[in-house]
C-alpha cells in the first residue's frame, strides 16, 4: 500500500475492491418486482408474511419494475401475457435479475403438454438466472433460490457484464426456433 | 319445488310438444331439449312463471358433437325460491351455429355465452359484446372442438415446446 | 377518460386487467380484461385419460381454496359412478373442507385489508393461514395443491395427530377472530373505505348468478350446504350469516367482508361436530375403484367454496376420459358483476369493490 | 393497540431459515427420488403421471444374465437404460409414489435444490455407463434377433410339417376320390397349393 500505509492506521476504514463492494450492496438489498401470477404467487406472499419473512435479507416488494432489481415470475406464464412481461423486463433499470418461481413459469410445468395457451418457460422471453423448482415451492426453496442468487452476484465482475442482454437472447431464441423447424 | 319431469309438463303445456323433448341417460340428470328458436321464450316463461321462477342461469356451457357434426349449448337454471333446477340443451349444425342469446333474460349469461364463443364457436344472436373472452382477439379457431389443432407460433412467440 | 388498471396491479389479486371509462374520478364505465392466466383446464380435463388424473388440475384452479375444488369434482364423478362412499372419509373430507375455508376467507380478509391499506391484519391472517397448511401438509405432504381426494375415498389415510391437531387449532383461532374484529371490523378507517361502497342489491345479484359470499351479502340466505347438501353436511347445525347493512346499506363491501368473517366461526362449529362424531376407525382407500368407467350420461354437481357456488358439468362418454367437463366457476361469475356494481364509484374504491368480491383469476380464467 | 402490546410479548412466529429449518413431516412432497436398484421398469408410474415428466427406457435382459431381486422379492427382468425425471415439469401431485409395486419411487423432503440452469434440473436415475447400455442394447439385439431366427425356424419347421400333412392328405382325398369316380375337378389341389 505504500504511501497510504501509515495514514489510516488506526483510523476505522475497511478497504476492498469497488466491484466487491459493489455486488455487497446489490446482493443485500434485492428488491423484488411483485410479479404473481398464479398459485406460486400465494407462496411468494407467504414467503413476504410472517412465518418466514423476507425483509430479513433485504427483500423487498416493489409494485413498480423501476424501482425492482428482481423480478420473480411467480406462476403460469399465458401468451396473453408474455409481451407484458418482456415490457417489463425491459422496464426495470439495471442489473437486473430474474428468478423463475415454480414448475410453470420453468417449463410450462403441468401444462407443458395440451396447454395451447402457455408458454413453455419464461425463459423463452426473458434471461432466467435462478430456477426454482417446486408446485409450488415451498417458501424456503424461494428463499434459497435468492441465497443462489447472491452467490451468483458475489462472483460477478463489472467489466464482463452479467449476461447477455435482451437482443441477443432473443436471436438466439429465433435460432434455436430456425433450427428446430 | 319440483320435479324435471313436473317441469317439462309445465312447458309442454304452454309450447306444445313440438319444440320440446325430454331426454335422459343411463346416469346423471335429465334435460329438456329445446329447439334453437325457440330458447329465449321458454327462458323468458321459465323465468317469470310464478310456479317456476327459475331465476338464476347456474351455467351455461358448450359442447362440440363431431360425428353429429353439430354444436351444443346446456343450460342449467335454478330457482332460489323453489329450491329446484332444471338443464335446458340446444343443439345447433355446425355450419350454421346460431343461438340466440338470452342475455336480456339472466345478465350473467353474457359472459358465459362470451366463453362458449370462445371455446366452442357457437354464435349467439343478438349479443351485446359478442368478442373472445379467454382467448386474444386474435387467436386462430376454438380450443374446446374435438378437431382444434394448435397454431405454433402466436404473434412471433412459439406456443409449444 | 380511459384509464387502465392491471394486467400487473399492485394490490395481488392476480393478472386481471381493468380498462375504466372515466368521468373526472367517477367510473362510467369498467370492461374487465380477463385471460391472463388461461391454462385450458377444460382441454386438459379430456386430454386425460382417466377421470383420477382431473383431479390435480382441479387444484389449480382456485388455488386458493384447492380442497374445496377437489371436493367438488370427486362428488360430481362420484354420483356418476353411483359410489357410496365410507363414513370416516366423508368426516375426513368436510374437516378438510371447512378449514380450507377459513384459510381461503383469512387469505381474502387479509389481502382485503392489505388493499385498504392496512398490512398489519395480513400478517395476523397469514400467521394463522400457515397453522391450516401445517395440518395440511402434516395430512396430505403438500401446502399448496394437496391432490389429496381421490375419488371414493382418499389417497391416503390422515395423519394419527390430525385430531388433535385440528381440535387445538380451533382453540386458537376463535380468540384471533376476535381480534381481527378490534383490527379490522371496527376500524372507523376501515368502515369508511367499504360502507355503502360498491351496493349489490338482491335482485341485481340473483340475475347476474351471484353466489356464495357474494350473493349472501346481499341478504339473500343461500347456501349449497343447506339449500341443496351435499356429502354429510346434513348432519351439522351451522347458520348462514348475512349482510344486514349494520354500518351502511345491505349488500355493500363491508357486508361481504363480515359474511366471510362470520363464515369463518359457522366453519368452526361444524369443525367441532365433526371431530366429535367421527369415527376413529376404517380405511380410506377401500371404495377407490380401480377403473373409473362412468355410464354413459351427463350431470352438473354444484358444491359450495369459499367463494361460492363451483359447479362441474361432466359428459360421460361410456370411455375411460371425460368428454367434455365444465367447470362453472364463482370467481368468473362474480367479476362478470363488477361492472354492475362499480358504476358510479371513484376509482379508489375499486380496490375495495374487487377486494370485495374476492376474485381467484385462476378460477375465472381456468 | 391492546393487540400489539400482547402480540409483543408472545412467542416469535418466524422461522430463522437459512440458520433454523422446520422439519418436513413425514410423506412431505418435495422432490422424487427413486431407488433404482429396487426398480423392475414396469412404467407403472410414467403411466400413471398426467404430465408425462417420467421418462424410462428398458431393455429387456438377455437370458444368460440374472439381474437378481428387488428387496421386496420381485425378479428384475430389465435393463433400466433411461430413467430421467424432470422435476421442472413435476407438479408434486405424489400419483406415480402409490402404483408402484416395489415402493421405489417416493418423495424426499429435500428442497434446497434451485438451478442456474434448468437441464440440471432433469434428474437422471439409471446407474448404467452410456458403455454398458450401448453393450446391454447390443446383446438384447442380438439375442432378439437371434430369438426371431429361432422363431423363423420354428415357423418354417411348422409350415412344412403342415404342408406335408395337408399333402397327404389330399394324397388320402384324391385316391379316395379316385376309386369313386374317375373325371373329378383336377383343378382344385391346384388352387390349394397356391
Amino acid at each position: 500500500m505504500g504511501m497510504l500505509d501509515k495514514k489510516y492506521h488506526d483510523s476505522n476504514i475497511i478497504i476492498v475492491s469497488l466491484e466487491k463492494a459493489l455486488n455487497w450492496a446489490r446482493k443485500n438489498s434485492l428488491w423484488y418486482e411483485q410479479f404473481g401470477l398464479a398459485c406460486c404467487a400465494i407462496e411468494m406472499m407467504a414467503t413476504a408474511a410472517s412465518r418466514y419473512d423476507f425483509d430479513r435479507f433485504g427483500i423487498l416488494p416493489r409494485s413498480s419494475p423501476r424501482q425492482a432489481d428482481v423480478m420473480i415470475v411467480a406462476g403460469t406464464v399465458t401468451l396473453k401475457m408474455a409481451s407484458r412481461i418482456e415490457r417489463l423486463y425491459e422496464q426495470m433499470s439495471e442489473p437486473r435479475y430474474v428468478i423463475s418461481m415454480g414448475s410453470c413459469s420453468n417449463c410450462g410445468g403441468p401444462y407443458w403438454e395440451h396447454g395451447y395457451h402457455v408458454l413453455k418457460g419464461v425463459d423463452k422471453v426473458i434471461p432466467v438466472d435462478v430456477y426454482v423448482p417446486g408446485c409450488p415451492p415451498r417458501p424456503e426453496a424461494l428463499l434459497e433460490g435468492f441465497l443462489k442468487l447472491q452467490e451468483k452476484i458475489t462472483g460477478e465482475t463489472i467489466i464482463g457484464e452479467k449476461d447477455k442482454d435482451l437482443e441477443a437472447v432473443k436471436a438466439e431464441i429465433i435460432d434455436s426456433n430456425k433450427d428446430e423447424d | 319445488m319440483k320435479t324435471p319431469e313436473e317441469i317439462f309438463e309445465h312447458l309442454t303445456s304452454q309450447f306444445g310438444e313440438d319444440e320440446l323433448s325430454f331426454e335422459s341417460r343411463d346416469i346423471g340428470q335429465p334435460w329438456i331439449a329445446v329447439q334453437a328458436s325457440k330458447i329465449r321464450e321458454v327462458s323468458k316463461f321459465l323465468r317469470d312463471e310464478p310456479d317456476l321462477l327459475f331465476n338464476t342461469l347456474m351455467c351455461l356451457s358448450g359442447v362440440h358433437y363431431p360425428k353429429e357434426e353439430e354444436l351444443g349449448v346446456a343450460y342449467h337454471l335454478n330457482s332460489t325460491r323453489h329450491n329446484h333446477s332444471i338443464a335446458l340443451k340446444v343443439r345447433v349444425p355446425e355450419n350454421e351455429p346460431n343461438v340466440p342469446s338470452v342475455e336480456s333474460i339472466w345478465k350473467t349469461a353474457n359472459w358465459h355465452e362470451r366463453e362458449a364463443w370462445d371455446m366452442t364457436g357457437v354464435v349467439f344472436d343478438d349479443h351485446p359484446n359478442h368478442k373472445r373472452i379467454l382467448l386474444p382477439e386474435d387467436w386462430e379457431g376454438h380450443p374446446l372442438r374435438k378437431d382444434y389443432v394448435q397454431q405454433e407460433f402466436y404473434q412471433g412467440i412459439p406456443t409449444g415446446e | 377518460m380511459t384509464i387502465n388498471m392491471g394486467p400487473q396491479h399492485p394490490s395481488t389479486h392476480g393478472v386481471l386487467r381493468l380498462e375504466l371509462d372515466l368521468d373526472g374520478e367517477v367510473i362510467k364505465n369498467t370492461r374487465p380484461n380477463i385471460g391472463y392466466l388461461h391454462r385450458c383446464f377444460e382441454k386438459y380435463a379430456e386430454k386425460m385419460d382417466d377421470y383420477s388424473k382431473v383431479v390435480p388440475y382441479t387444484d389449480r384452479m382456485d388455488y386458493v381454496s384447492a380442497m374445496n375444488q377437489e371436493h367438488g369434482y370427486v362428488i360430481a364423478v362420484e354420483r356418476m359412478l353411483e359410489l357410496e362412499v365410507p363414513e370416516r372419509v366423508e368426516y375426513i373430507r368436510v374437516i378438510l373442507a371447512e378449514l380450507q375455508r377459513i384459510a381461503s376467507h383469512l387469505l381474502g380478509i387479509g389481502t382485503f385489508g392489505l388493499d385498504l391499506g392496512a398490512f398489519t391484519p395480513f400478517l395476523y391472517c397469514f400467521t394463522e393461514r400457515e397453522k391450516i397448511l401445517d395440518i395440511f401438509e402434516r395430512t396430505s405432504g403438500a401446502r399448496l395443491l394437496y391432490n389429496y381426494f381421490a375419488i371414493g375415498g382418499l389417497i391416503k389415510d390422515v395423519h394419527p395427530d390430525f385430531k388433535k391437531d385440528t381440535a387445538e387449532f380451533t382453540k386458537t383461532l376463535r380468540p384471533v377472530i376476535k381480534e381481527l374484529n378490534d383490527l379490522l371490523s371496527t376500524n372507523q378507517i376501515f368502515i369508511k373505505r367499504t360502507a355503502n361502497i360498491g351496493v349489490l342489491p338482491e335482485k341485481v345479484a340473483l340475475n347476474y348468478g351471484a353466489s356464495g359470499p357474494v350473493l349472501r351479502g346481499s341478504g339473500v340466505e343461500w347456501d349449497l350446504r343447506k339449500n341443496d347438501p351435499y356429502s354429510i353436511y346434513d348432519r351439522f347445525e351451522f347458520d348462514i350469516p348475512t349482510g344486514m347493512g349494520e354500518v351502511g346499506t345491505i349488500g355493500d363491501c363491508w357486508d361481504r367482508y363480515i359474511v366471510r368473517v362470520r363464515e369463518m366461526e359457522q366453519s368452526l362449529r361444524i369443525i367441532e361436530q365433526a371431530l366429535d362424531s367421527m369415527p376413529d376407525e376404517g380405511d380410506v382407500t377401500e371404495a377407490v375403484p380401480k377403473r373409473i368407467r362412468p355410464k354413459e350420461g351427463e350431470l352438473y354437481a354444484r358444491t359450495e367454496t369459499p367463494r361460492g357456488e363451483l359447479g362441474y358439468y361432466i359428459i360421460s362418454d361410456k370411455s375411460a376420459s371425460p368428454y367434455r367437463v365444465k367447470a362453472r366457476a364463482p370467481s368468473f361469475v362474480h367479476l362478470g358483476l363488477l361492472p354492475a356494481i362499480s358504476k358510479g364509484a371513484l376509482i379508489a374504491d375499486m380496490v375495495a369493490i374487487v377486494g370485495s368480491i374476492d376474485i381467484v383469476l385462476g378460477e375465472v380464467d381456468r | 393497540m391492546g393487540v400489539t402490546i400482547r402480540h409483543f410479548f408472545g412467542p416469535s412466529v418466524t422461522l430463522q431459515y437459512p440458520k433454523e429449518r422446520m422439519e418436513l413431516p413425514k410423506g412431505a412432497r418435495a422432490k422424487l427420488y427413486v431407488n433404482i436398484d429396487d426398480c423392475i421398469g414396469c412404467n407403472l408410474c410414467a403411466r400413471a403421471c398426467p404430465v408425462n415428466c417420467i421418462d424410462i427406457e428398458t431393455v429387456k435382459a438377455t437370458d444368460d444374465v440374472d439381474l437378481g431381486k428387488t428387496s421386496t422379492g420381485n425378479p428384475k427382468r430389465f435393463w433400466l437404460t433411461r430413467f430421467n425425471i424432470d422435476m421442472a415439469k413435476c407438479m408434486y401431485c405424489d400419483m406415480c409414489v402409490h402404483p408402484c409395486p416395489t415402493n421405489c419411487i417416493y418423495m424426499v423432503p429435500e428442497y434446497e435444490y434451485s438451478d442456474v440452469d434448468r437441464s440440471n434440473l432433469v434428474f437422471h436415475f439409471s446407474n448404467l455407463t452410456p458403455d454398458m447400455v450401448a453393450e446391454v442394447k447390443e446383446k438384447a439385439e442380438e439375442e432378439a434377433e437371434q430369438k426371431k431366427r429361432e422363431r423363423e425356424e420354428m415357423k418354417r419347421k411348422k409350415a412344412e410339417a403342415r404342408k406335408k400333412k395337408e399333402e397327404e392328405k389330399k394324397k388320402q382325398a384324391s385316391t379316395k376320390k379316385n376309386d369313386k369316380s374317375d373325371d373329378d375337378k383336377p383343378s382344385t389341389p391346384g388352387k390349394k397349393d397356391s
